[in-house]
């Protein structure tokens, strides 16, 4: 009998309970943190981008500087009753978890803008995620160009697709002529079969040829791997002036170390992807006279870039800027530009999509990387190309170019 | 509780070894144990009831008095769970507790809440900047589930007849698996809404807590039954749940993207799961199937991309892409198969990796331009099957379904062909000679069982149901790059079969998902993912190699010289077949 | 004819680097029939051994004597690596399936890679593997040919530790109990030998070599990261594989002709399917072809079958 | 005095199935004991047993009192217990030295150099071919490496499992001489024979037996003498 | 073919035909000749016994008549066709087998065992699996209904849903005969089937096998219980050293003295010298 009053007790008291929760109250979505005041519409600008995994530190990167753009827009109340927030997402780098960042932030009704994504092949996947919801997608780093030109070089496939960094074409051509005004009228190209070098190597081939040039051998590495001394060996003998290699900087380190202690001491030139610190750190000593091109002016050069490379300083993020800092934070403020046209008259963020993809594509500002603005196919108009040679252990500007 | 002292015969593999610790607890079978309990329940819940967090932006809003939230929900479920496996253990409900052992069930239950308040109560104090930040409710919850726990730790089993061999009426049965499936599409449903990894993660902790607590009570035997029993009704139910799911998400695609995922992934692991878990072979490369199907998709479709102009209707390149990765896996296989099942592996790998490469350097300079090379073939338009446009939204009862939510039901429908395939081939004679073989080849091959034409049967079949889902994923994805179809993935593939369950269509569903779910919902983790992962494979094949919902033969399999385990899988196995006729 | 002898140079160094890893696989196999699938690695982690003694004690350094202590370091921590790999995950699953093994291997394989990745100090990116005097810098130039001094160094530790090894397994006592265990493990547990500790031996030794072949390949392309193992790793397995598993010179030859079969496709496979871009597909495409049609390898004896 | 092996109530298994159900017995200093059967009877189950390789299901073992039932087989031998397997099992890649001197492996002690001589004085043939490869001798040669190499690590009780297994004649004999040797030089021996009468012949003490259990035991004469073995050997009603 | 429960019979059945021929049979490993120019011939409805003590060649000889081994010399025929040396040929042409060591498939219940016999004279293949059309419901039921029929035969119908692993010794070894009767043989060879086995369960061996040969197929067996082969056999085979050293009537082998001295073993005091010395069987 004990037992049956412990449960009537048990059943009152949850009965009980039960009563007093309904009249509790629970309030609705205490605003306590924000400092903007309670009435402030939010639209966001999401980042996807690789955030853990081996190119996080490139990612990260892009998160910040679309932090600080986003921090500086709200802290100068740059557009009147709403307050911006940055909605970061992990990519990995790869298609299908970028697939869903994507989904994910297109389902969110108060992103407006994206950017990202740093490779090629998982924005392959992102374009149509975000053009279906007219979401601007603003790529710091993608330079493949068939994501603006589609297959045939004329087609834009996405509306919604912008890049702030230069297509492969512009980098090959102008690495192309910089050689051959250096009088190296040969050369040997090598590429790490990604969709980077692969590309840049292209359309530097046809510029060279193009500009009277021979390309004595073509080769590829394995990016796997880190001995390249079977393919400088089968390069060496047909004596190029210097070697162009399409990919990034940890594979093209060793490759200009071994290059030399191979025998073939001629320079190593790569795209943007080589223009690291990074690379002279892996190249060694031998690095001096290695050459790269990357896109803008330098950012030390331009008031625009030292002021951005200082406020990075000064907002003390656990990562720096990295090669794609600075496009990333044009981007984030070419969202930021258009954001102040389209949501003027908007009630909610969602419906703005289509006006601020519409206001992306006339927007004109000077930018850290130089003037941002984009052409009928979403690529940058300014086609500010530079080109470093390593001299004493660093990168040094030699010259910058506008190659439209 | 004059039994106290015999109530531990009742054989569970491990019981043995966990018996005399549990003995030594102080207080053991003492008469204060079950009241105990239920103040613990009754704590437990009253605690849920009060704030829990002084601020408001922990796990949801855990600050408010009268309103429990999400985490808070769940800790009263628990507490309702363990009031009802105390009740059954003595009281009202004792005569279902006749045929369960409630006081295991408790004993898991108190220990789940113990670690799910403890986990709670560190989240609150590690976000919020210190203990100070737990308001009373926090601790008085904890304090029950302390009570709960040191009441399941003194009660003792009471001798209980097996549930095996519980007679039950079959509107019984059937409400059972309604309300089970209905848990489950709810629970999958609100689980993927949780926005923030802690409390999914909680969730998680509170639904293997009561599944462990269930498991322990000797419940899933007789569910395991039932399930037998009510096939068609069960199945019926599961691809109802899976056909309303995307009818729970109102319309968005967030989940529905991770959705399509998992269901292709659990499609491939099917496909691998005939060649590894009914045919034995370990295959290290299978993603290359997938990846040859999917080729295929890319270089049929109207991509501007595409290399070949052939476009037959989509119906035509399923089954190209499907026969061409079955002739892969003939090709590789014919001269392979014969080696032994190490070698197997590593052959397998090398082809995988053979593929990539290939992939990789057909585009025109390396070789033929087949593929693009490393820049794969994007844009792969969205399928159009009569006027029916994957791309496009639709709406169906006033619920709009998203393009995801198209090839969600697309996928769903290749899922259910491989499923078919998958049993019906394993309840067969060709089933029976894989199992032979899996056994024991030489006595196989003696017994006039064609054990080569059978194994490569079986890595043709995989290839053939890999390339098929490939086929629809080029489409779903919108692009097809060689850089997806790494060595890892493959690594993912089995690792869905191992931990899942091998041999089993449900294990590897719950593989799958576990693997493709979990790092989306657990983002904050995401660097520590592979280590985690890493580390699960190893400890899985130390503690439980058939993982976790393993055919009863895989599990002998695996526990060659466990007798007990024998004796008891026959048992269950003889009342099955009793049960079928 | 240069072209063809400098190729010989690369296919030997690489292939040295091979052999040397290829052992590990060789002798653990030999013993327990297991394929350490970690192995990769466990060379992985010797790289990094050798680089944390170097900038722990000597940064800076580039004398040639810190090299044997890099190499000690590097030894250390891979046989460490291997002989607790062995006694917490292949010991409990010996007489399981061969499937649990398998892929326990798979496992550790990647829970190593990711604890490198994420606990060693800027390990997320490549690593710039310390100079030492002599054996890096200027290539040796002679009669034609370049001759990287790291390479130099590379085939001396195979040479070295091949004749050691030979050594230790012929001449000691340990290893004449290895190869007792190797050819009859219960005959030889009557014999008085210790088969766990065996067990244990081989895995060590297989470490030491590969932690070798870590500062080797460190020294070699002055760089080294996490996932150097994985390609590392398969391709040594394929030379052991090559060379008939089981069998120490096997490994040794087996590792020579992949590394030497690797720079030639490089350099004489002509046409669209030559180049560097398919060496890899051309090295496993060698793989299968072995395990079809000599499945026990170049120097290995096949196996009775004893129905 | 205690006997130097006793076997009591052994039950060994393998999985459900009972190979040895159950016997006891025990094997005095200087004796020799045969146990003899047929094929399955669970002679070779006991020796394996005995020397480690197997455990018992229950049951004990003692040798020269200790009981060894739990100690593992590279640890018994250092007892001086020595096992020579059914089948030989030498290394059949390594020298006929090395392999003698692995007979030798868990002595800790300096004269194995002596006890190679000895083996050499006892079997020269493999004296006479010592850099052979093992594998290359003859069944007859492999046996007496086999009972050499077991006789390196100065057991004090040899157990042999079917030395004549497969042999000829003429082979037969030299090895069952050895047998009487050893046993003159004072080893005990425990051996396991097929050829039941050249076994009877030279035991002071033989068990039969039959599908795991002792059937029979006696002097190796009364054994031999006995109808009941030409029974279980001929099937002589 | 049907299997009866006719009551066992002592007495041989009318001899038919030969079934099996096995003609010269030589088999070398290496420089080791295992096997030395073996004839045996096998007629319907006969029990033959193959008896020789360890290490005489007996398993080696039975692997080249099951097609493990390919003969280095001679042939072997089943009704007038040469074997092929393929396990599962064999085994297609008509002749089944038993193992040594009990090699069932241990996780399979018994009638799964059984039903996995019968997979060599059924076809339906993965459409008809996964179609599951009325086709493959016959076969199904057929080799069901056969399996079961054969667990009654050999005295195990009450353990048809019984692991395999679960069952008692002697149950094995009859799951593992009705296993290969499944696959509908002319000749069944058993490889010690009473190894192991009480002087009870031996003497229901023997009861089964004279059932088998009654319902018409011929045996061969090979044993070391000698009281067990000399009761069941029509003739034995007795081989030492890889050669047929006597062949009769069990009478006639049981009293050669060159058998006794081969079993009971001729001391090393005889100095009678049979035999050449050069056969020698390694392992």
């Amino acid at each position: 009998m004990a037992q049956r009053s412990v449960m009537t007790v048990g059943a009152s008291l949850l009965v009980a309970s039960l009563a007093l929760a309904g009249c509790g109250t629970r309030g609705e979505n205490e605003d306590t943190g924000s400092t903007t005041g309670g009435d402030a519409k939010v639209a966001k600008i999401g980042v996807i981008a690789p955030l853990s995994g081996d190119l996080s530190a490139l990612g990260k990167g892009i998160q910040h500087s679309v932090e600080l753009a986003v921090k500086q827009a709200n802290e100068s109340k740059a557009i009147e009753g709403w307050t911006l927030e940055v909605e970061a997402v992990d990519d990995e780098g790869k298609a299908d978890v970028g697939k869903n960042g994507a989904t994910k932030l297109a389902s969110d009704d108060e992103v407006v803008g994206v950017v990202g994504n740093l490779n090629s092949s998982v924005s392959q996947q992102t374009q149509p995620v975000f053009a279906a919801a007219n979401i601007t997608q603003i790529s710091p780093a993608n330079t493949g160009p068939s994501l603006t030109r589609g297959a045939d070089g004329n087609a834009r496939p996405y509306k919604t697709f912008f890049r702030t960094c230069t297509t492969d074409i512009a980098q090959g051509g102008f690495a192309a002529k910089f050689l051959i005004e250096q009088g190296i009228k040969t050369v040997a190209t090598i590429h790490d079969k990604k969709t980077y070098g692969q590309g840049l190597v292209q359309y530097f081939t046809e510029a060279y040829k193009a500009a009277g040039g021979t390309v004595v051998a073509a080769e590829t590495i394995n990016p796997d791997e880190s001995n390249y001394a079977p393919v400088v060996s089968k390069v060496a003998p047909s004596k190029p002036g210097a070697v162009y290699y399409g990919g990034e900087y940890p594979q093209a380190g060793p490759l200009s170390k071994q290059m030399k202690a191979g025998g073939l001491n001629v320079p190593l030139m790569g795209g943007d992807g080589i223009f690291d610190p990074k690379y002279i750190e892996l190249a060694g000593s031998t690095s001096n006279g290695d050459l790269a091109t990357s896109v803008g002016e330098p950012t030390e050069n331009s008031d625009a870039g030292k002021k951005f490379l200082a406020d990075y300083e000064a907002a003390k993020y656990a990562e720096p800027a990295a090669a794609y800092g600075g496009y990333s934070y044009d981007a984030a403020n070419a969202i930021i530009e258009a954001l102040k046209v389209s949501l003027k008259d908007a009630d909610d963020a969602k419906s703005a999509r289509q006006a601020t993809v519409d206001a992306v594509g006339k927007v004109s500002f000077d930018g850290v990387t130089g003037k941002v603005s984009f052409d009928e196919f979403g690529d940058t108009l300014v086609k500010v190309i530079t080109g470093y040679k390593v001299e004493g252990g660093k990168w040094v500007s030699v010259k910058s170019e506008n190659v439209s | 509780m004059s039994t106290s002292t015999t109530d531990l015969t009742h054989g569970h593999d491990d019981d043995a070894v966990k018996v005399p610790l549990l003995e030594r607890i102080p207080g053991r079978g003492s008469a204060a144990a079950w009241p105990l309990g239920l103040a613990g329940v009754l704590i437990l819940v009253g605690g849920t009831f009060l704030s829990w967090s002084y601020t408001s932006d922990v796990l949801g809003d855990l600050s408010v008095d009268f309103y429990p939230n999400g985490v808070q929900i769940c800790m009263i479920a628990l507490g309702v769970a363990a009031l009802l496996f105390l009740l059954a253990h003595r009281g009202p409900l004792h005569r279902f507790g006749e045929w369960l052992d409630t006081a295991a069930a408790v004993r898991v239950l108190g220990l789940g809440a113990v670690a799910y308040m403890v986990i709670t109560l560190g989240i609150i104090a590690y976000q919020s900047g210190g203990l100070v930040n737990i308001n009373p409710g926090g601790w008085i919850s904890l304090l029950g589930a302390l009570l709960l726990a040191a009441s399941g730790l003194m009660l003792v089993s009471r001798q209980h007849r097996d549930p095996l061999f519980a007679k039950t009426s079959s509107w019984l049965e059937i409400s059972t698996i309604v309300v089970l499936m209905a848990l489950v599409l709810f629970g999958a449903a609100y689980a993927l809404d949780i926005g923030d990894g802690g409390s999914f993660l909680l969730f998680l902790l509170f639904v293997s807590a009561v599944a462990l607590a269930l498991t322990r009570a000797g419940a899933f035997t007789w569910v395991g039954l039932i399930a037998q029993k009510n096939r068609p009704v069960l199945m019926l139910g599961a691809f109802a749940v899976a056909f309303l799911f995307p009818f729970t998400q109102g319309g968005s695609d967030e989940n529905m993207s991770i959705a399509t995922q998992v269901l292709i992934f659990a499609a491939t692991a099917l496909g691998l799961n005939i060649v590894v878990g009914l045919a034995g072979l370990l295959d290290l490369g299978y993603i290359a199937f997938l990846g040859a199907g999917a080729y295929v998709g890319a270089v049929l479709s109207a991509s501007a991309f595409a290399t070949i102009d052939w476009k037959p209707p989509f119906i035509v390149v399923v089954l190209v892409g499907a026969l061409f990765s079955a002739m892969l896996g003939l090709i590789i296989g014919s001269p392979t198969l014969r080696v032994s099942g190490d070698y197997l592996a590593i052959v397998t790998l090398a082809f995988g990796e053979i593929f990539r490469f290939t992939m990789g350097n057909l585009d025109g300079s390396n070789g033929p331009d087949i593929t693009n090379g490393p820049n794969g073939i994007p844009a792969i338009p969205d399928l159009a099957i009569g006027s029916f446009d994957f791309g496009q939204p639709h709406t169906i009862a006033g619920i709009t379904l998203g393009r995801f939510a198209n090839y969600y039901f697309l996928l769903l429908l290749i899922a259910a062909i491989i499923i078919l395939v998958f049993t019906r081939l394993n309840n067969s004679r060709i089933g029976r000679g894989w199992v032979a073989i899996r056994e024991d080849e030489k006595a196989a091959e003696a017994m006039g069982v064609n054990v080569f034409g059978l194994k490569l049967f079986a890595f043709a079949g995989g290839a053939f149901l890999a390339g098929m889902a490939g086929t629809v994923k080029a489409h779903h994805d919108v692009s097809v790059t060689p850089d997806q179809y790494i060595f890892l993935e493959s690594a993912f593939l089995l690792a869905a079969i191992v931990l899942g369950g091998m041999g089993t269509v449900a294990g590897v569903i719950v593989g799958a998902t576990i693997l493709k779910l979990l790092p989306e919902k657990l983002r904050f983790i995401a660097d520590y993912r592979l280590l985690i992962f890493g580390l699960v494979l190893v400890l899985m094949m130390r503690f439980r190699p058939e993982g976790l919902i393993a055919s009863h033969r895989r599990k002998l399999e695996f526990h060659e010289d466990d007798e007990e385990l024998a004796q008891r899988i026959e048992a269950v196995h003889l009342e099955e077949t009793e049960v079928k006729a | 004819m240069t072209d063809f002898l400098q190729q010989i140079v690369n296919g030997l160094t690489i292939g040295s680097l091979y052999a040397l890893i290829a052992v590990g696989y060789t002798v653990v196999y030999g013993i327990v029939q297991l394929i350490n699938f970690a192995h990769g690695e466990v060379f992985m982690i010797g790289a990094f051994g050798a680089l944390a003694t170097w900038t722990v004690l000597f940064k800076g350094q580039t004398g040639l004597w810190v090299l044997p202590v890099m190499v000690l370091g590097a030894v250390l921590v891979s046989v460490l690596t291997a002989v607790v790999m062995e006694r917490i995950a292949y010991r409990p699953l010996r007489g399981a399936p061969r499937l649990a093994p398998l892929i326990t291997a798979i496992g550790i394989s990647v829970f190593l890679q990711e604890a490198v990745r994420l606990f060693y100090p800027g390990a997320k990116s490549k690593l710039v593997f310390p100079e030492i005097d002599v054996v890096t810098g200027t290539a040796l130039s002679i009669g034609g040919l370049s001759i990287q001094r790291a390479a130099v160094f590379t085939v001396g530790a195979l040479v070295l530790s091949a004749a050691l090894l030979w050594y230790f397994v012929n001449r000691t006592r340990l290893g004449q109990g290895m190869q007792a265990v190797s050819q009859d493990p219960d005959t030889a547990q009557l014999m008085g030998i210790n088969v766990n500790r065996i067990i244990v031996i081989a895995f060590a030794v297989g470490a030491a070599l590969a932690a070798l072949a870590g500062v080797a390949q460190g020294l070699l392309n002055s760089n080294i990261d996490f996932r150097m193992g994985f390609l590392a790793g398969l391709k040594a397995f394929t030379a052991a594989v090559l060379g008939g598993i089981g069998n120490i010179q096997g490994a040794v030859v087996g590792g020579l002709t992949l590394g030497i079969a690797e720079s030639m496709a490089t350099q004489f496979i002509p046409g669209q399917f030559g180049g560097s871009a398919w060496k890899d597909v051309w090295a496993f495409v060698l793989l299968i072809l072995v395990l079809v049609f000599r499945p026990q390898g170049l120097l290995g004896a096949r196996v009775v079958d004893r129905a | 005095m205690s006997p130097m092996l006793e076997v009591k109530d052994l039950v060994v298994a393998y999985g459900k199935i009972k190979a040895v159900k159950g016997i006891s017995f025990s094997v005095d200093e200087g004796e020799v004991v045969t146990l003899i059967g047929t094929n399955g009877a669970g002679k070779t189950t006991t020796l394996r047993t005995i020397s480690g390789l197997l455990r018992p299901l229950s049951g004990s073992i003692r040798f020269q009192g200790k009981r060894i039932d739990d100690t593992p087989a590279h640890e018994i031998v250092t007892l001086g217990l020595a096992h020579s397997p059914e089948g030989r099992r030498i290394f059949p890649r390594l020298s006929v030295e090395q392999n003698l001197l692995l007979g030798a492996f868990a002595r800790r002690d300096g004269d194995v150099r002596k006890d190679l001589q000895a083996a050499y004085e006892l079997f020269p043939i493999l004296g006479e071919r010592k850099a052979q490869a093992a594998g290359t001798f003859s069944g007859g040669e492999q046996q007496m490496l086999a009972m050499g190499r077991a006789m390196m690590s100065r057991p004090k009780l040899l157990m042999l499992d079917e030395p004549s297994m497969g042999l000829s004649p003429l082979m037969m004999k030299t090895v069952m001489s050895t047998v009487t040797t050893l046993q003159e030089q004072g080893t005990t021996i425990l051996l396991v024979e097929q050829n039941a009468q050249a076994a009877l012949k030279r035991a002071t003490k033989g068990y039969v037996l039959e599908v795991g259990k002792i059937v029979l035991s006696g002097s190796g004469p009364e054994l031999l003498a006995s109808d009941d073995v030409r029974k279980a050997y001929l099937g002589e009603d | 073919m049907t299997l009866t429960d006719t009551p066992p019979a002592r007495v041989p059945t009318a001899v038919g035909k030969p079934i099996l021929e096995a003609r010269g049979v030589t088999m070398r490993f290496g420089g080791l000749t295992a096997v030395k120019d073996v004839d045996m011939t096998v007629n319907e409805g006969e029990i033959v016994g193959l008896i020789g003590p360890n290490g005489a060649g007996k398993t080696t000889f039975f692997n080249c008549l099951t097609g493990l081994y390919k003969p280095t010399e001679g042939q072997v025929t089943l009704s007038g066709d040469v074997l092929p040396p393929k396990p599962r040929a064999v085994v297609v042409a008509g002749m089944a087998r038993t193992f040594q060591n009990i090699r069932l498939f241990a996780n399979m219940t018994a009638l799964e065992n059984v039903m996995v016999g019968r997979y060599c004279r059924t076809s339906s293949m993965a459409l008809t699996s996964i179609l599951r059309g009325p086709k493959f419901r016959r076969e199904e039921e057929a080799t069901r209904a056969r399996a079961q029929e054969l667990l009654d035969f050999v005295g195990l119908g009450g353990s048809t849903e019984s692991l395999a692993r679960n069952m008692p010794y002697g149950d094995q070894r009859r799951l593992e005969i009705a296993r290969a009767l499944a696959t509908d043989p002319k000749l069944i060879l058993l490889d010690e089937p009473t190894a192991g086995m009480n002087p009870q369960e031996t003497k229901q061996a023997s009861d089964l096998i004279f059932r088998i040969r009654d319902s018409g197929l011929a045996v061969v067996v090979i044993e070391h219980d000698m009281r067990f082969i000399f009761n069941l056999c029509d003739r034995v085979l007795c081989l030492v050293r890889g050669e047929v050293l006597v062949e009769g009537t069990p009478g006639e082998v049981q009293s050669d003295p060159r058998v006794i001295e081969a079993y009971i073993g001729g001391g090393d005091d005889d100095d009678e010298d049979e035999g050449p010395a050069t056969t020698k069987e390694t392992l």
